[in-house]
């Protein structure tokens, strides 16, 4: 709990409720498999600057709206803005290119390249991306060598700088947590979203991830996250929204969440018949 | 005997087809080993540049260097955005079947007759390169190179591995530069590119050009030094030997799809020649081979290839075989 | 880039400067005494059923110019390779032959074949020879005069196919063809003459031949209800016949004709009850003048037990006996001095019908103007090296689906 | 170089084989006794260099012969000219000097009322003769042809053939050509059902599903034409579905589920179907030979006719029983345990290996069920067709489009796909010339890819 959850103490814990500096709004987003809903979101709201978690039981949605949100999904209907600018219809990497950046449940790791090169690859507006300035290096050598740098010092800031030539498909599980966040950052994004980023970590390393999602906050980032550990969430989110069956059923302050009635019988039923789990087994 | 199974290897080594094969394997290579596009059409970018300098010169009077340039850029750029746009947005098999038809369409297109005007139907096209010739220091009726090549040959063998050498030299500066980290980003996981920012489809797109201008300077090279372009030139099976050359060389590496494809036809030349002599010596007995199933027998000892070094060593003889068991798919 | 893609680099690198550095050793087809015949003929791929009749008669050949004590003193060389059926394999044939210096090569059975290789073999300066080829493109083409065959153009049995229309009165014919340049060649050749004579074509489709099926070919067929049907194709006839049976415009219905490339035993044979093709004509290039070809048959069976087909093995027999015969009268095995003398060989001056019996005369005359007519025609060659002169033989299918000669026409070609 | 690979051969009496020579010397009698042994005397060599023919009218029901009509042979340099009248039988016939140039002229004026010429621009021939030999002119009779044209269907049919009754050509043809495209996209239905449910259960596209409708076909060949055991075409067919049903299994069990069971990722699987298709596709060549081959049984039959289009009796019985066996493989999928099994482990692994289904044995009894399907699809394929060593991988193709064009991994969609690539294959040759009519079935998948990329039956979901 710190005091940046003042700016949301106005907010009334209500799914859909407005914030007072949205930097993400989605509006009447649906989408649906083979007649299923697997998300029908109204209207929610994600602030600026703080930490927001995305809870739910298994199948609720929320990795099917996380890729909804990051436009890695299409949705049959709806209206996504961030920062003011209208994401429909906008390419995925265009989202990236725009300050929204995402990680994934099953990380990726890009396993033949090593970690310098995972790091490398974030950084935007690279000039020898481009297929004819590659062929001749002395166009793009220095940026590189400034990118290295960037990379390098984001590296150490992660520990990982003793592994930067190593093959990222030789690291561990949390490991590529980290480097997969950490490679975000090189895209310098506004809003950093972790879907599950504590899934299948060792808990030596967990402490060490939960300081860098704080870290990203310190630096002035939203960080929108997606997790089924409810400790963590306790400890490092400024707000929480609730979904089960791909609808948000509650939204407020971490503490207020645990008590919400509609949030506990939607942790309860679902431990009695697993309903389909859309996409979140991708 | 046993001197001609030697010179009909070393010329599977470094003949004429081992640069071809070579050629199309490095565009594979990019499309394959870099990018994992799968590409199981690189026989029509192959055709797309013998047609593209074969039906300027001959169907449309251009010059022969007009020509190279329709084979090497016109032809195979169109040829890659039809084929890429439908496909590069979905999932890789689709790119696979798409390329393995459009090979067979494009062989039954120019086959028939209705375009004898314009592709020669099943004839093909031929008379085209003179001009290349007249440009040759070596002398048509002279054997050069230990006896190994005539004159004309010998000018396709030092034009063609100077021109794989370019394209060595091409792929590798690409490879190394920031374009190829994305490249190589999008064949570990295209997700994770796009997370980042990168425009998936183009790169791939441009990657499918590369190869495909790579694949069709391959096939320009063939349709020179046979000096025709026939449609069953540039059949499915084609492809199929530049995929062994990839994955025998080790997709992925810069040298890899030279050496795999000096390597395939060194060993097809030996296996042929030999068989061939086994067979008239009466070593192999004619229940088991005939003169005629010998070359049966090569196809089959190129599946038996594919099926060995895809499940084996996928790595290819040279390539890594750390690095491929960190394929975490 | 790592080290051993250095030494690699390095290494090729090294090889193209002794490629740059090694001079000419020694020249192809020049004389070494040796008269060495390469084979381009089809083992593999979708003709490698003309193939064995083409070995046989090359092996055939050899044995009978060299039981007549060779050329030059020494044993002629056969050197069999594969054509297939793309350029591929053909192409790595004559690489392979090439190395081997021969002095002529024989083949190849398919015309498309024989263009892709057919630059790279006359620009070393090697004789081509085909047994087989009936494309009009070869008449005109730049070979630098080293450019042979032995069969006829398809011009020659095109008008001997209308001709044969007519003669049986059809006034509509439907033309089945199959998609290569055999197949609409001899389309083109048979249709002028046919159409000038007052035939009408009522529907002409050519067909891939390995179309999954013709079900909407030989719909058309029986839509355009013609008198006639013509199938100009090779083995997938019998599919096509099949289809055409059916559907009721078989041999039994219809006047049906095939050409040189179905009208074979093989093609009866494919029938478990063969009478359904009885009736069914056709066109086959070749005529016996010398009267040796029952002797002929009985050697190339000696050859090759298995044989089931003849079709083109005089052709090839005659290639290799006048390349042969084409050296004693060069006196050397050098393809540029032997070509020019071909041509002479096939017309004109003493009649002979065998190696042996022209040798003697080129042996006891070096100048002597002899006129070779072989075991597959009178040869005649023109200034194109093809022949002039050919006869073809009209073939109908009996009862018992056994192939009986019912007619021969004589057909030239203005040159 | 024998040639004993084609096993068939063999079985050929030596004496039905005439060879060529023989023929040839037969030639040679023709030519030295003059026709004395000529089998067909209308051909019959001449000594005589002559002009002739027979003039009728063929285009109504009767061959009806045309009397008193003057024709005229003039040689090309005017020497020489001559008419003729056709008698009673309408033959007519002049005696030529000798080779050479000559137009044969009719007198339109002479025909019998209402009798016209069918091309009245072809009222004077011009034609080359060599001596000795006859030429026969024809001089059509009847309403005037349009030009032909390849998938022309010419409009002015003269009727009497069996398929024209009560129907205009252009339609009877259209339903004719449905009907061999439904016959076509029933066969590659069947073949292409276990192609999509391998896709939808394991994510491989195997490239080497087409062998196993050659391996199927070619095993049928072995028991009805190849082999002299003469076993009747059905029990041969249930024979081949079952070998190449137990050749999947053994193929799953040997290869796939050790290479899933590795970890292989799809696309070194998909080289691996790719090798073995080659492999497989040369082994059969090598055994079996280039050329076409026929089962003994139902070689040939008559079509029958059903008004606006005919069949010949296989053909329906091939028609009513893949769509016999379709419906039975629906009705499996459907109604049973283990097709419902099936069904949901292509519709998402995990789940149903988590709720108790033995995935591995699934996908199993998919690579048994789908290559028996596939075999029998070749089985009767080789029965409408012939059996080549080819005949797989390029169904493949069509396979390929069947499936995606229907959505990949489903059973219904594949058959839906298949049907439509079958038809539109067979009704584009009313558009394009037959040779080329795969590019249409082939560019229509590249459309639907555009436009549909889940395919017609295809779930909507983001694809790649």
């Amino acid at each position: 709990m710190t005091a940046d959850t003042d700016v949301l103490a106005g907010v009334s814990p209500t799914p859909g409720s407005k914030k007072p500096d949205p930097i993400l709004i989605a509006t009447g987003v649906s989408r649906s498999f083979g007649g299923l809903k697997a998300v029908d979101v109204e209207h929610v709201e994600i602030q600026r600057g703080l930490i927001t978690a995305l809870i739910g039981p298994n199948g609720a949605g929320k990795t099917t709206f996380f890729n909804l949100l990051t436009n890695f999904d299409e949705p049959d209907s709806g209206d996504r803005t961030f920062e003011g600018k209208s994401l429909n219809g906008v390419a995925a990497y265009k989202v990236a290119n725009l300050g929204m950046v995402r990680t994934f449940q099953l990380t990726k790791a890009l396993s033949k390249m090593t970690v310098l090169e995972n790091m490398k690859l974030g950084a935007t507006g690279q000039k020898g991306e481009s297929m004819f300035r590659a062929i001749f290096p002395f166009l793009w050598r220095d940026q590189d060598n400034e990118i290295e740098s960037a990379a390098d010092s984001l590296l150490a800031r992660f520990k990982m700088d003793h592994m930067r030539e190593e093959f990222a498909g030789t690291l561990s599980g949390g490991q590529r947590k980290l480097l997969e966040m950490a490679r975000a950052l090189m895209v310098k994004p506004k809003m950093v979203m972790l879907d599950e980023p504590m899934a299948g970590v060792n808990p030596a390393l967990k402490q060490s991830l939960l300081d860098h999602i704080k870290g990203l906050k310190a630096d002035g980032m939203t960080v929108l996250f997606v997790e089924h550990d409810m400790d963590m969430v306790q400890e490092i989110s400024d707000w929480v929204i609730v979904m089960a069956e791909g609808r948000i059923i509650a939204e407020g302050p971490p503490k207020s969440i645990s008590e919400n009635e509609a949030v506990v019988s939607a942790y309860l039923g679902s431990h009695h018949d697993a309903p389909l789990d859309f996409g979140d087994d991708e | 005997m046993l001197a001609g199974i030697l010179t009909d290897t070393i010329r599977g080594l470094i003949g004429d087809q081992a640069i071809y094969f070579a050629l199309a394997a490095i565009g594979l290579n990019i499309h394959f080993g870099y990018t994992g596009l799968l590409n199981f059409g690189q026989a029509v970018f192959m055709a797309a540049g013998a047609y593209g300098l074969s039906m300027t010169v001959v169907t449309f009077g251009g010059s022969f260097w007009v020509g190279l340039f329709v084979g090497a850029f016109v032809f195979p750029v169109i040829l890659a955005l039809v084929l890429g746009i439908p496909t590069l947005r979905l999932r890789a098999d689709y790119l696979a079947m798409v390329t393995i038809a459009t090979a067979e369409i494009f062989r039954l297109i120019a086959r028939t007759p209705g375009l004898d005007k314009w592709t020669g139907s099943s004839d093909g096209l031929s008379g085209f390169a003179r001009d290349f010739y007249d440009l040759s220091p070596f002398e048509p009726r002279q054997r050069y190179l230990f006896n190994l090549f005539q004159g004309n040959q010998m000018w396709v063998f030092v034009v063609g591995w100077i021109t794989v050498g370019l394209m060595l030299l091409l792929t590798y500066l690409l490879i190394n530069s920031p374009w190829g980290r994305v490249l190589k980003a999008i064949r570990e996981d295209e997700d994770a590119a796009r997370s980042l920012g990168k425009n998936a489809f183009t790169y791939k797109m441009q990657a499918l050009i590369l190869g495909g201008v790579i694949g069709a300077i391959g096939g320009m090279i063939r349709a020179i030094g046979t000096q025709s372009a026939q449609p069953d030139n540039f059949i499915t099976d084609v492809t199929f030997f530049a995929w062994v050359a990839v994955i025998l060389g080790g997709a992925g590496t810069i040298f890899g799809p030279v050496i795999g494809s000096m390597m395939l036809w060194c060993v097809l030349a030996f296996a042929d020649t030999a068989m061939r002599q086994g067979v008239s010596s009466g070593a192999l007995p004619d229940w088991l081979l005939t003169g005629t199933q010998v070359g049966q027998v090569r196809f089959m000892l190129v599946g038996s290839l594919l099926i060995f070094l895809a499940w084996r060593r996928p790595q290819g003889i040279f390539g890594n075989k750390e690095e491929m068991a960190l394929d975490d798919r | 880039m790592n080290k051993t893609s250095k030494k690699l680099l390095a290494a090729g690198l090294g090889l193209s400067m002794i490629a740059a550095a090694c001079g000419g050793d020694s020249v192809a087809g020049s004389g070494d005494g040796e008269l060495k015949f390469g084979g381009i003929l089809p083992e593999t791929g979708n003709l490698a059923f003309l193939g064995p009749p083409e070995f046989a008669g090359a092996e055939l050949a050899v044995q009978d110019i060299n039981a007549a004590g060779g050329v030059l003193g020494k044993d002629v060389v056969w050197l069999p390779g594969d054509s297939g059926d793309n350029g591929d394999v053909a192409n790595q044939t004559v690489d392979r032959l090439l190395g081997e210096d021969v002095d002529a090569f024989i083949g190849a059975a398919s015309s498309g074949v024989s263009l892709t290789v057919i630059d790279k073999i006359t620009q070393a300066g090697v004789i081509h020879f085909s047994p087989a080829n009936t494309s009009p493109a070869f008449t005109t083409y730049d070979d630098n005069g080293l450019y042979f065959r032995t069969a006829p153009s398809d011009v020659v049995q095109g008008a001997a196919l209308a001709d044969l229309i007519l003669q049986d009165g059809n006034e509509t014919v439907a033309f089945l063809v199959l998609n290569d340049s055999y197949g609409t060649g001899l389309l083109e050749a048979a249709k002028g003459p046919y159409e000038a004579a007052g035939g009408t074509v009522t529907y002409e489709v050519v067909y891939d031949p390995k179309a999954e099926n013709f079900d909407a070919e030989i719909g058309e067929v029986v839509a355009a209800d013609p008198d006639a049907i013509v199938v100009i194709g090779f083995d997938e006839t019998s599919k096509i016949l099949t289809g055409m049976i059916e559907a009721g415009v078989g041999p039994a219905d219809k006047a049906v004709y095939g050409t040189d490339g179905n009208m074979g035993n093989a093609l009866a044979s494919s029938f478990d009850d063969p009478s359904v093709v009885a009736g069914m004509r056709g066109t086959l290039p070749g005529v016996d003048v010398a009267g040796t070809l029952a002797d002929f048959k009985a050697k190339l069976d000696a050859v090759d037990p298995a044989l089931e087909d003849y079709s083109y093995s005089a052709e090839t027999y005659d290639a290799m006996v006048l390349v042969a015969l084409g050296a004693i009268a060069a006196n050397s095995d050098d393809a540029t001095l032997i070509a020019p003398k071909l041509n002479d060989l096939t017309k004109g001056g003493e009649k002979c019908t065998t190696f042996a019996a022209c040798k003697d005369l080129l042996e006891a005359d070096n100048d002597a103007d002899i006129d070779y007519d072989g075991v597959s025609g009178p040869l005649e060659f023109g200034p194109a090296g093809e022949p002039t002169q050919a006869s073809i033989l009209i073939l109908e299918f009996d009862g018992s689906g056994s192939l009986k000669v019912v007619d021969s026409i004589q057909g030239q070609i203005d040159s | 170089m024998g040639r004993d690979h084609v096993g068939k051969n063999y079985e050929q009496a030596p004496e039905t084989v005439v060879s060529r020579a023989v023929r040839i010397a037969l030639a040679l009698l023709v030519a030295v006794f003059g026709g004395l042994a000529v089998a067909a005397p209308a051909v019959s060599a001449q000594s005589e260099t002559t002009a002739g023919g027979t003039m009728r009218d063929r285009s109504g029901a009767e061959d009806e012969p045309l009397e008193g009509v003057k024709i005229t042979v003039e040689s090309a340099d005017g020497t020489f000219s001559e008419t003729a009248v056709t008698g009673a039988d309408g033959s007519w016939q002049i005696v030529l000097p000798g080779g050479g140039d000559y137009v044969g002229t009719i007198d339109p004026s002479t025909l019998p009322a209402g009798k016209t010429l069918r091309n009245p621009d072809n009222a004077s021939l011009s034609f080359r003769l060599n001596e000795g030999r006859n030429r026969n002119l024809l001089f059509p009779i009847g309403d005037p042809v349009d030009a032909p044209a390849a998938g022309d269907d010419g409009g002015t049919d003269d009727g009497g053939d069996a398929l024209a009754v009560d129907v205009a050509p252009g339609d009877n043809k259209f339903i004719q050509l449905l009907v061999d495209g439904l016959k076509l996209g029933l066969i590659i239905g069947m073949c292409a059902i276990g192609l999509s449910l391998v896709f939808g259960t394991t994510g491989l596209v195997n490239f080497a599903h087409g062998e196993m409708v050659t391996i199927g076909a070619v095993t049928a060949y072995l028991f009805n034409g190849w082999l002299d055991w003469r076993i009747s075409l059905f029990l041969a067919g249930a024979i081949a579905m079952v070998f190449t049903g137990f050749l999947g299994g053994v193929f799953d069990k040997l290869v796939w589920a050790r290479l899933r069971k590795k970890g292989a990722s799809l696309i070194s699987m998909l080289v691996v179907s790719i090798g073995f298709s080659i492999f497989l596709r040369y082994v059969v060549l090598y055994r079996l030979g280039g050329r076409a081959n026929f089962y003994s049984d139902y070689r040939i039959q008559r079509r029958i006719d059903f008004g606006p289009f005919s069949l010949p009796p296989k053909d329906i019985f091939i028609m009513g029983f893949s769509l016999f066996v379709l419906v039975m493989v629906g009705v499996l999928l459907q109604r049973t345990r283990i097709g419902k099994a099936m069904r949901a482990v292509a519709d998402n692994r995990d789940l149903a290996e988590s709720s108790g289904i033995d995935v591995q044995k699934v996908i199993r009894i998919v690579w048994v069920a789908g290559s028996g399907l596939a075999g029998l699809g070749g089985v009767l394929f080789g029965l409408t067709e012939s059996i080549g060593w080819e005949m797989g991988f390029r169904l493949l193709l069509l396979m390929f489009a069947g499936t995606t064009l229907g959505g990949l991994g489903t059973a219904y969609g594949a058959l839906l796909g298949c049907l439509v690539v079958g038809v539109f294959i067979q009704l584009s040759t009313l558009i394009i010339p037959p040779d080329t009519k795969n590019i249409g079935a082939l560019l229509t998948l590249a459309v639907i890819l555009l436009v549909r990329p889940q395919g017609l039956l295809g779930k909507k979901e983001r694809i790649g």
